[in-house]
């Protein structure tokens, strides 16, 4: 399930209706993002725009790479857009297979791909004004260990 | 008329959407953005400022790729989600 | 937070106080492990032996091995102990950080521990008869990517 | 009275806990090893088949670590847990 979410999500709720139905598996590797506030930047919130049906199609490719690289069970993402507040999560990815390495990798994997090519930006609003923001170096390097 | 859609920092400066009669001379993405630089002094500036990505009827393409004025023509500055 | 459990938990629970209280952390890694049934070998539950007072004792200096590796805000494990009946939690691990990297690979390292290095014997109970295992070849490799 | 523990695989057949007032030339955790071997052959059946880890007081030590009446031996087959 690839779910882009405008509105606050449960990520604990999320990810106990998908362990559920991850059948067989007995590995689900998880990550949820969450909005900083406390940096010294002065972030209230975060802005992510997104280009609807793009953004929906490269994340769905992204999942079906990682099931074609790991024997998986399952594959859930959840990302939200639009106006996320500070302490807020902003994405979950959950992964189910039968052994933990492939779900721990490719949870990973599918996070480098999400901070470097799926098609969201991201605004922080600081205290001071909006700021976009670009990925960090370390994300490209990150993204980089992936590559066959 | 192409339609052109701006994202991230590039819709603060352009708005998400214009509809633009290309001119007989850009028939290519890239010949789209030096037009968009050479009137537009803000597109310019957000674009000397980052690599932009560029998609043409949802589908990420080359410079290179020929447009035409029935395409949907998308300026994507860096991805940052997560 | 470091628990061994004799009795049925909710990871999803767990994981979400943990959160609440990983204040400052942007990234929450997590692992749960769940007892298979269905491979063939008519497995019905796990038994889970352990040594009272050094399985604890060798979990917390994990866990403060994977805080002198990587810079993080929290870590809780919950592990099982005694009977596991299948489709049941066995082991949770979360991880919390500022970024994602070093909560990812944290989680990672710690099952990799919890495998191989953590004072636990595990018993399958199947239909035609009890069988303890021992960690696969593939385990110790994983666990011996860590070595420095 | 030494204490001697027994988990995992071990604890089948020699039961959790026994009391054993060490032989003389029961010295170290590898003599001890040795001399149930020599009296127990589920012991040492169970022992052929993996390498066991020795604690001595809850500390895991190497063989020729030396023992006393007042220790307790712990028997640690290989782990398996998560």
């Amino acid at each position: 399930m690839i779910l882009l979410e405008p509105r606050a999500f449960d990520p604990y709720a999320h990810l106990s209706a998908f362990s559920a139905e991850a059948v067989g598996a007995g590995a689900v590797a998880s990550f949820i993002g969450v909005v900083r506030g406390d940096d010294g930047k002065g972030v209230l919130a975060l802005f992510l725009d997104y280009f609807p049906g793009v953004t929906e199609k490269a994340i769905t490719q992204a999942a079906e790479e990682a099931r074609r690289r790991w024997p998986l069970v399952g594959v859930r993402i959840v990302h939200r857009i639009g106006e996320v507040k500070v302490g807020e999560p902003v994405v979950l990815v959950a992964v189910a297979a039968v052994h933990r390495r492939p779900a721990l990798e490719a949870c990973d994997f599918l996070m480098d791909f999400l901070k470097t090519e799926a098609p969201f930006w991201k605004k922080e609003r600081r205290k001071d004004g909006d700021v976009w923001i670009e990925p960090r170096a370390e994300d490209y390097a990150d993204r980089a260990r992936w590559d066959e | 008329m192409a339609r052109l859609l701006f994202f991230g920092a590039l819709s603060d400066v352009m708005g998400r959407e214009r509809a633009l009669m290309l001119p007989e001379n850009v028939r290519t993405a890239r010949a789209l953005i030096d037009h968009l630089c050479g009137f537009d002094s803000a597109f310019a500036a957000a674009y000397s400022q980052s690599r932009l990505r560029i998609a043409v009827n949802e589908i990420i393409v080359p410079p290179e790729t020929p447009i035409g004025d029935s395409d949907e023509i998308a300026f994507l500055p860096p991805f940052s989600g997560g």
